[in-house]
């Protein structure tokens, strides 16, 4: 679920594209010495990104019978650490609003926010503490996968409520709105997802 | 199975097939021959059900085939195809997953699944590789398990797109030993190629794209005519040039000509003898 | 394969500077967001649709199909803008003033939008993106990110083709098959992608790789011209929105 | 050029090429013939420096090559590999940028590196491409794309691996054709592949890999040798089995078989004349 370009006030995108920024100059910072250190590690990279935007591109079937995409930010973030995953899913994300016109460019760092940063890391988190507590390699992806979609709706939500908050109810009335709104269609998909994610990891493991 | 009057373009690009009739016959081996960019690809993807065609219909059994869930599931059962790179069609961890995933989605019992594919691996000749992660395998092995993946379907129709494209000499002989195998417990085989050579020698029929038009009849009098071959950018045949040289110096009987180069050598006759 | 990247190779804009279309759209996209949305979006919407569908010549049909999905992003964006939830009113209640916000708010977006596709459909990424380094982008991240979109088409073609060989056999029969069809799709995707990569460094040694990608942008040259007159038509929307708005 | 005595095993396997010497002569054609698996491949990347052998050495003019940065880039200005699959080779999106990579690393100022991009596109007949994006070409444009990139070194030898896989009998023609016009301006070429009547009609010289030995030898000679073919796992040529054939029946003259179908029908005369 992208930010459209132009729905969020110039502020908001400013503040976003600032909270977004340290992770990613960080992340640029990881892939460029990742690179330095071995010459293969360019082009490993640059598959690693290929792949994160041929996975969001694929459609996944949802419950109500209509098609999703999926984040990939969980299994992104499984396979490639958080702070690449922050450089990759901008990429992933300038790409998309350049050459599929979701999400945009002022609010590219809404969407890297929540997407490359929170989702990846959210995500990352719970894979690590599932496997500390003895979780299998499949249970830690698919709650990995689940939490960072959720994760990535619920920071999605926030920003949204922020934008636009409810002239009654406020902030507080706004979330709840989004939350609705998107609750409904995205608890179902990140578990479509988190499923997804299992059978993926499962087969590299087994390969 | 037949295709009638099909007709296809893809998204507001130029006609890739226009009015493109071809007829399977059953039990027998059909050669489609035609230079890149013919149409070829499309109509073994129309002929499969991969691709609904702009306009015609594909008929199976007589009856045209209806593009819902179900009239799709028939004509899946009934025909498979087999892609040219082996990984675009490869995508389980082992050899055995890969096999079984069709067998599986016909939603048969596990034992049924189990005998399909111990069945599809014995036809391609690679029980051996059953355990083994595709990604490992050669190029050729790959290939031979992309085509049991479409064997354990059980398919009256098997259609191959170029398959021995990047197989050796001895990788291609191995696969034609196969191929007859397949042929030899019913299957009717469609084997679209570039080799005009490989196809005087192994089709009952052809299929060529003369320009947009499709021509079709006995392999052996259409890959003979060279004025055909020609016009369809592709090159005579060696065993139909040779073969008529001999003959028309009186050493070579009637018949179909020799189809590779042991059978000449096995037909003339020394010049001593 | 990818119908807003197809078209700007089509693009009559083609061969000019990627800043000379920066300049332009990007001016444009700042003033719909920047601007306040009436009139500011109307005019700024009104001026992108008609450098689309004029000088660009982005058949309308392309500019409908790409915009329609984040148009759809908005208008379900704005439908909590028309309601309040709980409150002092009850428990669903229409938003005062909730019609006129949502309007603003689905404008500057159309209007933002449009600026965007503006130079998504007249600029080759090919020809943009090696160009990043000039505005202090790290080589490294605009090498990955230029190999990362030249492997996008090779794994969509492949994502393609697995999907319908899948389809032949049966993969998406059921929700539970189709689930199943596209995990293999990503592994598959997985494993192909990394053993790309290692076929391209073999690939690429000979030629004198050893961890960079220099490659020669082509020659275009900003156009001084091009720019200015951009550069006013942005004024001219700013301040013909100033005027109107006052 | 000359590989020694070479010997090379991937990580701990079995030995894929075994004291293996092969000599390239400047300015002729050479073709390098095997089954799949017999070290064709390897051998290509060792001659251009792509692997370094465990044992014996690449010698060019005649010195061995040093493993340095310097004799790196010594050797690879003067050699270039071409690989099979051209999506192995092009990184870029965008045709010219491809193509500039390797003059760039070899330090040449701007002008000059255009200059070579330009002649490159020229030599391979795919100018008009220069401004379409690689993913839009079809896979013979691609594989043309691939050559020029070697070809903007200005290598003395250029060595391709399989290059008509995949092309159709017109799209090989014209390679063919390619070629030619780059031997003609000095490069040596070297060629591996399956095609026995491709070699005989394209090579000077050939290579065969029967089991781990390479014999080397003037291509009408050793391609001719039959028993040799099949103890290479490789068919028998169509060119020589009709040939010798007619020869036999005193319907050919003396001198290189006629190569190709075409060439055949011109040389023997009808029956009546």
């Amino acid at each position: 679920m992208h930010i459209a370009e132009g729905f969020l006030p110039p502020i908001h995108a400013a503040a976003w594209t600032v909270a977004a920024a340290p992770f990613v100059v960080h992340g640029a910072r990881a892939l460029t010495r990742q690179v330095r250190e071995k010459p293969e590690g360019l082009l490993l990279l640059g598959a690693a990104g290929a792949f994160s935007f041929v996975l969001s591109a694929l459609k996944i079937p949802s419950v109500t019978g209509s098609s999703s995409h999926p984040t990939g930010t969980g299994l992104g973030a499984i396979l490639f650490r958080p702070p690449v995953m922050a450089v990759l899913g901008t990429i992933t994300l300038v790409f998309q609003a350049l050459l599929l016109a979701h999400g945009g460019l002022t609010t590219l760092g809404a969407n890297a926010f929540s997407m490359a940063v929170a989702g990846p890391w959210a995500g990352y988190a719970v894979y690590l503490l599932a496997r500390r507590l003895g979780g299998s390699l499949g249970t830690g992806a698919f709650l990995g996968a689940f939490a960072a979609d959720l994760s990535t709706y619920c920071v999605t939500s926030v920003q949204l409520a922020l934008a636009h908050p409810d002239p009654r109810t406020g902030f507080a009335g706004a979330l709840a709105e989004y939350g609705a709104v998107f609750a409904v269609t995205q608890v179902w998909l990140a578990i479509a997802e988190g499923l997804l994610t299992l059978l993926v990891v499962r087969l590299l493991a087994q390969s | 199975m037949a295709a009638v009057r099909v007709r296809h373009a893809y998204d507001g690009g130029p006609a890739v097939l226009d009015d493109v009739s071809l007829e399977i016959a059953e039990g027998r081996a059909t050669a489609l021959l035609g230079r890149n960019g013919c149409g070829k690809t499309t109509l073994l993807r129309v002929l499969t059900g991969g691709l609904r065609p702009a306009g015609g219909e594909v008929r199976l059994d007589g009856r045209p085939v209806a593009y819902g869930r179900r009239g799709l599931t028939a004509l899946r059962t009934a025909v498979q195809l087999v892609l040219q790179d082996p990984d675009d069609q490869l995508f389980s961890a082992s050899v055995a997953q890969d096999v079984s995933f069709g067998p599986l989605n016909l939603g048969l019992p596990e034992a049924e699944v189990r005998a399909r594919v111990a069945g599809a691996l014995a036809a391609l000749d690679i029980a051996g590789l059953r355990d083994r992660p595709t990604h490992q395998l050669s190029y050729g092995q790959r290939k031979r398990v992309a085509i049991a993946g479409a064997v354990a379907m059980r398919p009256r129709v098997l259609v191959l797109d170029e398959p021995t494209a990047g197989l050796d000499p001895a990788g291609v002989e191995s696969l034609l030993v196969t191929l007859g195998g397949l042929r030899g417990a019913g299957t009717t085989v469609v084997m679209a190629t570039h080799d005009v050579d490989l196809a005087y020698r192994w089709a009952d029929d052809a299929a060529i794209f003369d320009g947009p038009l499709l021509r079709t009849g006995p392999a052996r009098e259409l890959l003979a005519d060279d004025d055909l071959l020609t016009r369809a950018r592709l090159r005579p045949s060696w065993a139909c040039t040779a073969g008529r040289l001999l003959r028309a110096h009186g050493l070579l009987p009637d018949g179909p000509f020799p189809a590779t180069p042991e059978e000449l050598r096995a037909a003339v006759p020394s010049p001593g003898g | 394969m990818l119908a807003i990247d197809a078209a700007a190779y089509r693009s009559p804009w083609r061969h000019r500077h990627p800043g000379d279309k920066a300049v332009l759209a990007f001016g444009l996209l700042g003033a719909a967001v920047a601007l306040p949305p009436w009139p500011g979006a109307v005019i700024v919407g009104a001026v992108a649709l008609g450098l689309l569908l004029g000088p660009a010549r982005v058949p309308a049909r392309q500019v409908w199909r790409s915009g329609r999905a984040p148009l759809g992003f908005a208008i379900t964006g704005v439908l909590p803008l028309l309601v309040s939830v709980g409150g002092p009113g009850g428990f669903v209640t229409a938003t005062p003033g909730g019609p006129r916000d949502a309007a603003l708010v689905l404008a500057r977006t159309v209007a933002a939008g449009l600026a965007l596709l503006l130079f998504a459909f007249t600029t080759p990424l090919a020809e943009a993106l090696p160009r990043l380094t000039r505005l202090g982008v790290p080589a490294p991240v605009v090498e990955v990110a230029s190999l990362t979109y030249r492997m996008v088409f090779t794994l969509l073609d492949t994502a393609g083709q697995i999907r319908r060989a899948q389809a032949g056999r049966l993969g998406y029969a059921s929700r539970r098959a189709a689930l199943r069809s596209l995990a293999g799709i990503a592994g598959a995707l997985f494993t192909q992608a990394f053993a790309r990569a290692q076929r391209l460094q073999h690939g690429l040694t000979g030629r004198g790789y050893a961890g960079s990608l220099p490659v020669l942008a082509d020659g275009a040259r900003i156009d001084g011209r091009f720019v200015s007159l951009s550069a006013a038509l942005v004024a001219a929307v700013v301040a013909v929105t100033l005027a109107v708005g006052a």
